[in-house]
């Protein structure tokens, strides 16, 4: 198979703002290709355009420029009516399982609903076997146990499945999750976690999941993107991006976690001040003003995404100084 | 201070836009109605010709935007038109009523106030107990009444103690000023009482339960973890927050003042401008309603205009941010 | 010189319910001992709704009036508990002080961020007047802020900015004890290696002893010296980080270890611990984990497990410690 | 996978009541929402039965003019010799009917224009919005005294001009409660399901504002009957029927006051203001529970108990 | 003590108020009672329904009637001082005349037939009609004279500045008063006017009070605080008959109550109203006693016919008298072939007897009046449904143009007579269809009826005319009477003289408040 034809979704130098006129560019000329069966995660502090990404790649925002593929069909502006056939085949998870089941449906309702607004299933009762085939896929088994109950009668995780095999009954090549164990208690999240990756492993679906976590990232992902500021600073196999970070906030951010012994050396490489509001994005490297390595020409160049070899790509100007190929043109190997 | 003058010019454009607003609909509102001047102004015998000439002197023969242009003409040179009852003019004749309704209002409101505050106040601080029970059901109870029926209790329980008609003894000429006054302030007793009991009820409903949810807000327990005690988190961190809603009500209320003044001074003969709305819709004077509605609309406008800048000064959130 | 200092703060066997509106009654926290020594750093972790914030709360007198309380609560060896609100009263700020949980509305929004220090100084007659107003640009600068905070107010403080300044105005009075209720959840995974470094360098600076709770593991086992774990109100297991770690004793610490993934070394997969905690408005008859245990037995469901101590804080409450698969 | 089966015998531990039923439930336990619920309860009983607990008509002249209440006549007469309690269990059935179809209609009016400002958004919200600003800062009485003098007196009359004039915070309220519900997960989710607007509006939006339009509806009762009696007491009730406002319109405008007939003004007075408690207090309990905000105060006088028992544990 | 009321009568009332000061605009009884006493008039009532002289203290007409010489009291002054003659009257009728399709209508249609109007000196007015007429001096008692030094400017040109002239207080005064104070719907306060050329009135003053309420009006009155109420309810009466310092002063009055059918030729739909003797059933089936009973709480009066029973010289006791008689009515309409239907309402050209009833808001007990019209007329298988307009409203679908049929049934309303016959009678000419003809009743037997009463100057004649037309209304009926409300004053024993006819303060005689004395 070739990379074209394992290409699922591919955005390009895609911007998207809120509020009238230029507005806040809580994403602004990121590009990024997810592969069938590939787990992406995308990590970045808060307010760094990470759900913004996860809104515009399901097309529930509009870009302002750049364009999103979805099965090598461009899908930037198609109406929500032309966007229904593709919406079957690209689902979302959301962080908070309280709020994104709806309380008053049963279970069973809100795993059929997809069904019926795509009219899946002949009848009821064929409707039904694919609700329990979902909720038994999601590891709520017995289906029929769980069918009947209302969200609230579950536990966090229960529900997270539960929004899960939501989606899973449309049979999607894509999952985006939104923070999607942030909300559980440690004891869940791995329940959930290593759900999902089995779902992509034996089920050729990709995931975009978007965490706060990074060992989360380290342990589940295929490849990591780094967002800082509406930008992604690094971008790489979730092992390169991990053991050898490029990008020094990817180092800091990488340092300042905690490993589990409490006796294993840890040296946190804090950074200073805080990230500049969107309105007062800085010229030259977004970084520059936090950076522990800043050069001079920091101040003035705003580094491109490049690729350093191996498909990671970094935007700093140190990085690449030996000038790679910018990434999205060498996606290709 | 550039956020706080772009919130204040936002609530002005909305203020002026409601104005508008409400000066058209009050245009049309009153030339929608079946009939017009010409079937008001009664005169006996009144022939064709002369019914034409009254339609013709109040404009009312000339097609439906140029009264309208011209009555927003007359509008920008603060002239509300003729009263067709008494001929008056109507900016005069609201003026009048708008002054004598004045002291009914202002003191029933400290009454409403001060009543409000007190058991608002009270019941959150002894949130559950009996006392907070009975308060609040008391007022409830006030806020319950047909205003103009409990200005009739009140009648019925002072019986004949305090004069129940009118503003003042009208055979009460040359008399001295201690005199007049006395005079005066049993008249306006009554009504205003009425008036405060009929409005204490919603005032302290919201004080309470705004000053609870204030109560529960995380940087009251942060005071209390400071080691203040009850009464000065209270005082200094509760209070404050919780009159911003407070605020907002009292400006609202302004318009709902209005059904309790009309039914009030109906009951009390009180000539204010409830008495003359309501005068005026018997007499289908129409540019007197069309006056006193604009008053009205534009008063209350301008008190939520006025609730907006205090609000900008009691809340540093709006100021920047 | 006294041999064995006395603790500044000894809460034993505290108990705390709720009323509820039904008229039934939840019990929070069930029987837990808090023991915080001079410049101790004690950590509290478990999940969500076990009663680390209740307890932290019964400490400082702060439940609200549908709780009540039973134990021993002294604090500098006075018995608050006793002593009544009055008691806590003249403990809190000076010798306890609070960082809360999602201090993100900690500060009252119309008042400004300098009124809000000074008032705690002037209350406990720290400093007053221009004094003051010294003494809160020094703790505005000591968490790391400029100055110009003292002006603002809250919603123009970004979430980091309100938390330094919770600890700035924690700071004030220059409490013996500073308690820490999640101080970081709610924000960056930077800011809150910041802020977390910031209470270190500070309760070391400052001779301070620290009680701080979250649910981070690794987090909690960097930064303390002594680890409560807490599971539906009680103190599971306690000991230093490295005994937690390396032989935990109970099987919900080695559990709670075992669901963590570690960015920097590849382990094996996060597990789950099945199930979920019990509800608190119940009576439990056993073991509190019995359910959720993968090694229990029939005494764990009837028997509740005895707190075991191996001496220097090292303790754990079950029937079958140190039991693994 | 073992997992799985372990999984389903631990799992729902929390297994609470369903919506309707907690939502009944919270109501059931404040005192104030039982207390409303009962007024409301026995004055609908009252109307409905009420013809049969009086022999006479509301038009018989029974005995004298404003005579006392006596064992016959346990509220009095009037002033035409009619039988009070006749009288106020005839306006019972007019001042509920109209209160409840006017807080039907306001509610209906209101609830439209409230869900489609908030699910609409844009223009359409904007130009609603500028209509409810208008409706909220004109005086509604003085507006529903001309409507209702240009329309004439009349029942059905009454109830269009209080349920046209009264919408207004109906409206605000759901349109806020729509605006945060279209922001929420769930909403968000059936759009990234592929639900259609219809879909979205009906299934997740407007199910989610019932009970808050339940409280709006039966704190609306509580208004609609406060402008019923305004109205009728400054005659423009139907002249034709009996109702609370008429019948205290009748005291008002008939001496009874200065005949000392007490008996001829408290009753209805009385029965305006339980209704009106009684609707607000559901109303206000049904709204908190449909909205429920956290039940906490930090300052209070009460502090927490000490108990001398001990836990469970020793 | 330091009430300003000794000597000064304190008169309340509800309902009336005073709006204007404007005579060419003023159409309430109080605003025109104001002028009554602050203007003179060439002629007024007496106490009774006899015209006396007042500005003019003698008068004569020419033989043919078409003339009459008012001989006006020499030496008259304003209270400004200025002096007033017939000059003064006769600026005022001519002015009058001059704008009477515009401006001045309103009085103007009291001058009808008035062609010229001339001073013959300082003293002495003639005035001439086209025709002669038996209410000349009751038309001529209407008109007040105006000052011309205050009346000048807004009379100028082509009078157009009139409607909007306020008159404010105090005015110039010519009466027996001086008002000195007023308030729009609140009070009018006068002072005797020293200037007055008749006889001065015993009073140093009196002021009217509006009340909103008539408990207030009572209240203040059981306290002394006013010492003559009018437009007492009949409610109140019990109370204030027990209280040992009031008298109560009750008649039954001008005002009567009165079923109207559609006599319009243009109303089709249900030609049996148009039949008399339909009506007639419709008159034996109403229970008048009843209705004064509870509506008037039996202090009114039956009405029988279009002439109240107060106007004693004029009304025609055995007009319409025969009673209550169920049995009758229901034999007429069997005689017409009306049977009843399955329902008890009969048939009548193919169409039920079931009628829309108009009634207008505002009347006082109207339901009541309703409701019991509505029960006697179903015992005759007549079924009524009422419908309730604004008083406007009534008004306009009342009294629509004959072009335009009036669409309604039957109505209800109630008219106040004047102290002249000629006033209801003249409601049902075809003149006043638009205008007063409620009903749209015409009929050419009528107008020669109602014009032979009108033009004859000898009252034992004209009374016998008058007889005639009631009569013959009574047969017809229009309009069928129903019952004439009482008029109940309350007075203070300390006022002395006060009379308590009929003839309340209707602003055709200063009898009433001119002769009272305060003991
Ligand atoms: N609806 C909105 N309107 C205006 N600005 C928005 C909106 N949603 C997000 N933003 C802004 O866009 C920027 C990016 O937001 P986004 O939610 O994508 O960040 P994120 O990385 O997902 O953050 P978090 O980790 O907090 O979820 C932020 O500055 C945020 O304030
Ligand atoms: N005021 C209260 N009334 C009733 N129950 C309460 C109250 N406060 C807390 N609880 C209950 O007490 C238990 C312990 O709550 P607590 O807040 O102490 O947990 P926690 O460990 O701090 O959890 P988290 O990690 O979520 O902050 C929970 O079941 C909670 O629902
Ligand atoms: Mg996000
Ligand atoms: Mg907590």
């Amino acid at each position: 198979m070739t990379d074209d034809q394992r290409e699922l979704l591919r955005i390009e130098n895609v911007v998207t703002a809120y509020g009238r006129g230029a507005g806040v560019r809580a994403v602004d000329d990121v590009s990024l290709t997810l592969r069938k069966g590939e787990l992406l995660a995308v990590i970045g502090e808060s307010g760094s355009g990470k759900s913004t990404l996860a809104l515009t790649a399901l097309r529930l925002l509009e870009p302002r420029s750049g364009r999103v593929f979805f099965g090598g069909e461009d899908i930037t502006h198609a109406t929500q009516r032309a966007l229904k056939p593709t919406r079957r085949r690209m689902q979302v998870v959301f962080q908070d399982p309280y709020e994104s089941l709806d309380r008053r449906f049963r279970v069973r309702q809100i795993i059929e609903e997809p069904l019926l607004v795509h009219g899946l299933g002949a009848n009821r009762a064929e409707r039904l076997e694919r609700v329990h085939a979902a909720l038994e896929r999601t590891g709520l088994s017995p289906a029929p146990l769980f069918a009947n109950r209302f969200p609230h009668q579950l536990s966090g995780g229960q529900r997270q499945r539960v929004a899960i095999a939501a989606s899973l009954v449309l049979e999607p090549e894509l999952l985006i999750a939104d923070e999607p164990v942030s909300m559980l208690d440690v004891s869940a999240r791995a329940g959930v976690l290593s759900l999902l990756d089995g779902l992509r492993r034996d089920g050729d679906m990709a995931v975009l999941m978007i965490t706060h976590d990074l060992a989360v990232a380290a342990h589940y992902a295929d490849r990591i993107a780094v967002m800082y500021l509406g930008r992604v600073v690094e971008e790489g196999p979730a092992h390169k991006v991990v053991r050898s970070p490029v990008h020094p906030y990817t180092r800091a951010l990488l340092s300042v976690v905690p490993p589990k012994d409490p006796l294993a050396p840890f040296h946190p490489q804090l950074l200073e001040g805080e990230i500049p509001p969107l309105t007062a994005v800085p010229a030259g490297c977004r970084f520059a003003s936090r950076c522990p390595d800043v050069a001079p020409v920091c101040a003035t160049v705003d580094p491109p995404l490049m690729d350093i070899g191996g498909r990671h790509s970094v935007a700093c100007t140190r990085a690449t100084r030996q000038a790679a190929t910018p990434a999205h043109q060498g996606a290709a190997e | 201070m550039p956020a706080a003058l772009a919130f204040l010019l936002r609530r002005v454009a909305v203020a002026v836009v409601t104005v508008f607003v409400a000066v058209s609909a009050n245009f049309f509102l009153f030339r929608a109605v079946p009939g017009d001047a010409a079937s008001v102004v009664k005169v006996p015998g009144m022939t064709a010709e002369q019914r034409q000439q009254i339609r013709a002197e109040f404009g009312l023969d000339k097609p439906l935007p140029n009264q309208y242009l011209s009555y927003l003409r007359q509008l920008t040179h603060g002239n509300l038109g003729i009263s067709f009852e008494n001929r008056k003019p109507v900016a005069a004749n609201l003026a009048e009523a708008v002054v004598n309704t004045m002291p009914m209002v202002v003191v029933g409101t400290l009454i409403a106030l001060v009543i409000g505050f007190a058991t608002g106040l009270f019941g959150a601080w002894r949130r559950g107990t009996a006392v907070d029970a009975a308060g609040l059901g008391t007022a409830l109870a006030f806020y319950a009444m047909p205003a103009q029926w409990l200005a009739l209790m009140l009648i019925l329980l002072t019986n004949g103690l305090f004069p129940s008609g009118g503003m003042s003894d009208v055979f009460l000429v040359d008399a001295d000023f201690w005199t007049m006054m006395r005079d005066r302030i049993a008249h306006l007793l009554l009504p205003a009482l009425t008036f405060g009991l009929a409005s204490y009820g919603q005032y302290a409903v919201i004080i309470r339960s705004s000053m609870l949810e204030t109560l529960g807000e995380d940087y009251v327990l942060t005071a209390r973890a400071k080691g203040f005690s009850n009464w000065a988190v209270v005082r200094r961190h509760a209070l404050r927050n919780a009159m911003l809603p407070i605020t907002t009500l009292i400006a609202l209320s302004l318009g709902t003042l209005m059904a309790g003044a009309i039914l009030i001074e109906t009951v009390f003969s009180w000539p204010g401008v409830g008495l003359a709305i309501y005068g005026a819709v018997r007499a289908r004077d129409y540019p007197m309603l069309q006056g006193a509605f604009l008053l009205l609309t534009c008063s209350v406008i301008l008190c939520n205009l006025l609730a907006d800048t205090l609000y900008l000064r009691l809340d540093p959130r709006i100021r920047t941010a | 010189m006294t041999s064995a200092p006395q603790p500044l703060v000894d809460a034993r066997d505290v108990n705390v319910w709720f009323d509820l509106p039904d008229g039934r009654e939840l019990h929070a926290v069930r029987g837990a001992d808090v023991r915080v020594n001079s410049r101790e750093k004690l950590g509290i972790v478990g999940e969500s709704g076990c009663g680390k914030s209740t307890l932290l709360m019964a400490l400082m007198g702060l439940l609200p009036a549908t709780a009540s309380v039973s134990g021993r609560i002294e604090v500098m060896g006075a018995d608050l508990l006793a002593g009544g609100e009055r008691a806590f009263r003249a403990h809190r700020w000076k010798d306890l002080a609070i960082v809360f949980q999602g201090a993100m509305n900690a500060l009252n929004p119309v008042i400004r961020v300098q009124r809000q220090i000074v008032e705690a100084l002037e209350l406990h007659e720290v400093a007053s007047g221009m004094a003051a107003v010294h003494r809160a640009s020094d703790l505005v600068r000591l968490v790391g802020l400029p100055e110009g905070v003292l002006r603002k107010f809250n919603h123009e403080l970004s979430g980091g900015m309100r938390q330094r300044v919770s600890l700035a105005m924690a700071l004030a009075c220059d409490p013996r004890v500073l308690l820490a209720d999640e101080p970081t959840t709610a924000l960056d995974m930077m800011v809150a290696a910041q802020v977390l470094a910031l209470i270190d360098r500070l309760t070391r600076e400052l001779d301070l002893a620290l009680v701080l709770v979250t649910h981070d593991l690794p987090l909690v086992t960097r930064t303390c010296d002594r680890i409560q774990v807490m599971y539906a109100g009680t103190v599971v297991e306690s000991g230093t980080p490295a005994d937690i770690y390396h032989q935990p004793q109970h099987p919900y610490t080695r559990l709670l270890f075992a669901a963590t993934a570690d960015v920097h070394s590849d382990g094996p997969d996060p597990v789950t611990i099945l199930g979920a905690p019990p509800r608190l408005d119940q009576v439990v008859p056993g073991c509190a984990f019995e359910p959720r245990c993968p090694h229990s037995q029939a005494r764990c469901a009837t028997d509740v497990p005895q707190p075991q101590s191996a001496g220097k804080g090292r303790s754990w409450a079950c029937h079958y410690p140190g039991e693994s698969t | 996978m073992s997992a799985t089966t372990t999984l389903a015998s631990v799992a729902a531990p929390t297994s609470q009541p369903t919506r309707p039923r907690r939502l009944l439930a919270s109501v059931r336990r404040r005192p104030a929402a039982v207390a409303g619920a009962t007024i409301l309860a026995t004055f609908v009983i009252l109307a409905l039965v009420g013809p049969l607990l009086t022999p006479y008509g509301v038009h018989q002249r029974v005995g004298e003019v404003y005579a006392h209440p006596s064992a016959a006549h346990p509220l009095g007469l009037d002033d035409a010799g009619v039988d009070m309690l006749t009288l106020l269990i005839a306006g019972t059935r007019v001042s509920l009917f109209v209160g409840f179809a006017a807080s039907v209609v306001s509610v209906i009016v209101g609830g439209s224009i409230g869900v489609l400002a908030g699910y609409a958004g844009g223009w359409v919200d904007g130009a609603l919005m500028r209509l409810t600003d208008y409706m909220i800062v004109v005086p509604a009485l003085p507006l529903m005294i001309v409507v209702a003098t240009v329309w004439g007196p009349s029942v059905v009359h009454m109830v269009l001009v209080i349920g046209l004039l009264m919408w207004t915070s109906t409206a605000r309220l759901l349109r806020a409660q729509v605006l945060s519900l279209r922001e929420r997960a769930s909403v968000r989710r059936a759009r990234a399901i592929g639900c259609g607007h219809w879909r979205i509006a009906f299934r997740h939006i407007v199910p989610e504002v019932y009970g808050l339009l339940g409280a709006t509806t039966v704190l609306t009762v509580s208004v609609a009957i406060f402008y019923e009696a305004a109205l009728s007491f400054l005659g423009l009730g139907d002249p034709g029927t009996v109702s609370w406002g008429r019948l205290i319109e009748m005291a008002f405008e008939r001496t009874a006051i200065s005949s000392g007939a007490w008996w001829a003004i408290v009753p209805p007075g009385v029965c305006v203001a339980l209704v009106v408690l009684g609707s607000s207090l559901l109303g206000n309990a049904l709204q908190d529970a449909a909205n429920p905000r956290a039940a906490i105060a930090h300052v209070s006088p009460r502090t927490f108990r000490v108990r001398a028992e001990r836990g469970d544990r020793r | 003590s330091e009430r300003a009321s000794d000597g000064v009568l304190r008169i309340g009332d509800t309902g009336s108020t005073i709006s204007t000061l404007n005579p060419f605009v003023a159409s309430n009884v109080f605003e025109l009672a104001i002028f009554r006493y602050v203007y003179p008039h060439l002629v007024q009532y007496g106490t009774g329904s006899e015209i006396e002289g007042d500005f003019a203290s003698s008068y004569d007409a020419s033989a043919d009637g078409l003339t009459w010489t008012f001989h006006t009291r020499p030496g008259a002054k304003w209270s400004d001082g200025k002096d007033l003659t017939a000059e003064d009257a006769a600026w005022t009728f001519q002015q009058i005349l001059a704008h009477k399709d515009g401006p001045t209508a309103r009085l103007a249609s009291y001058l009808q037939h008035v062609t010229k109007v001339e001073a013959g000196g300082k003293d002495e007015l003639t005035v001439t009609l086209d025709a002669p007429l038996a209410t000349a001096l009751s038309q001529i008692s209407q008109v007040p004279i105006l000052p011309r030094q205050v009346w000048q400017e807004p009379l100028s040109g082509d009078a157009s500045q009139l409607k909007n002239f306020t008159n404010d207080a105090p005015l110039v005064s010519g009466g027996s008063f001086i008002l000195t104070d007023q308030k729009k719907g609140a009070f009018a306060l006068f002072k005797a006017n020293s200037n007055f050329y008749g006889r001065k009135p015993k009073l140093k003053g009196f002021g009217l009070q509006f009340f909103g309420s008539a408990d207030a009006m009572v209240t203040v009155l059981r306290q002394g605080q006013i010492d003559v109420a009018y437009d007492v309810p009949a409610t109140a009466a019990k109370t204030l008959k027990a209280e040992p310092s009031l008298d109560l002063l009750t008649t039954s009055g001008m005002d009567e109550d009165f079923l109207i059918f559609n006599s319009s030729s243009g109303q089709r739909a249900h030609p049996e109203l148009l039949e008399p003797k339909v009506r007639e059933a419709f008159h034996l089936a109403i229970d008048r006693k009843k209705l004064v009973d509870v509506v008037t709480l039996g202090m009114g009066a039956a009405a029988t016919s279009v002439i109240p029973p107060s106007l004693a010289p004029w009304y025609d006791p055995a007009t319409g008298a025969e009673g209550l008689d169920v049995a009758s009515a229901n034999s007429i309409l069997d005689g017409l072939g009306f049977a009843r239907g399955s329902d008890g309402i009969r048939i009548a050209n193919g169409h039920p007897m079931a009628y829309e009833l108009l009634q207008p808001t505002g009347l006082t007990g109207h339901d009541r009046v309703v409701d019991l019209v509505r029960a006697d007329l179903a015992a005759i298988g007549v079924k009524v449904t009422p419908k309730i307009v604004d008083g406007d409203a009534f008004g306009q679908l009342l009294v629509t143009p004959s072009e335009k049929a009036p669409s309604y049934d039957l109505a209800m309303d109630d008219w106040v007579s004047k102290r002249d016959p000629d006033f209801m009678l003249s409601l049902f000419t075809c003149a006043q269809i638009g205008n007063r003809n409620e009903g749209a009743y015409c009929s050419q037997d009528y107008e020669a009826l109602y014009n032979q009463q009108a033009t004859t100057l000898d009252s034992g004649a004209r009374r016998d005319a008058v007889v005639k037309a009631q009569q013959f209304l009574d047969k017809e009926k229009p309009w069928i009477p129903q019952f004439a409300n009482p008029n109940i004053i309350a007075v203070n024993k300390k006022v002395k003289g006060f009379n308590g006819s009929p003839f309340v303060i209707d602003h055709t005689s200063r009898h009433q408040i001119d002769d009272v004395r305060l003991g």
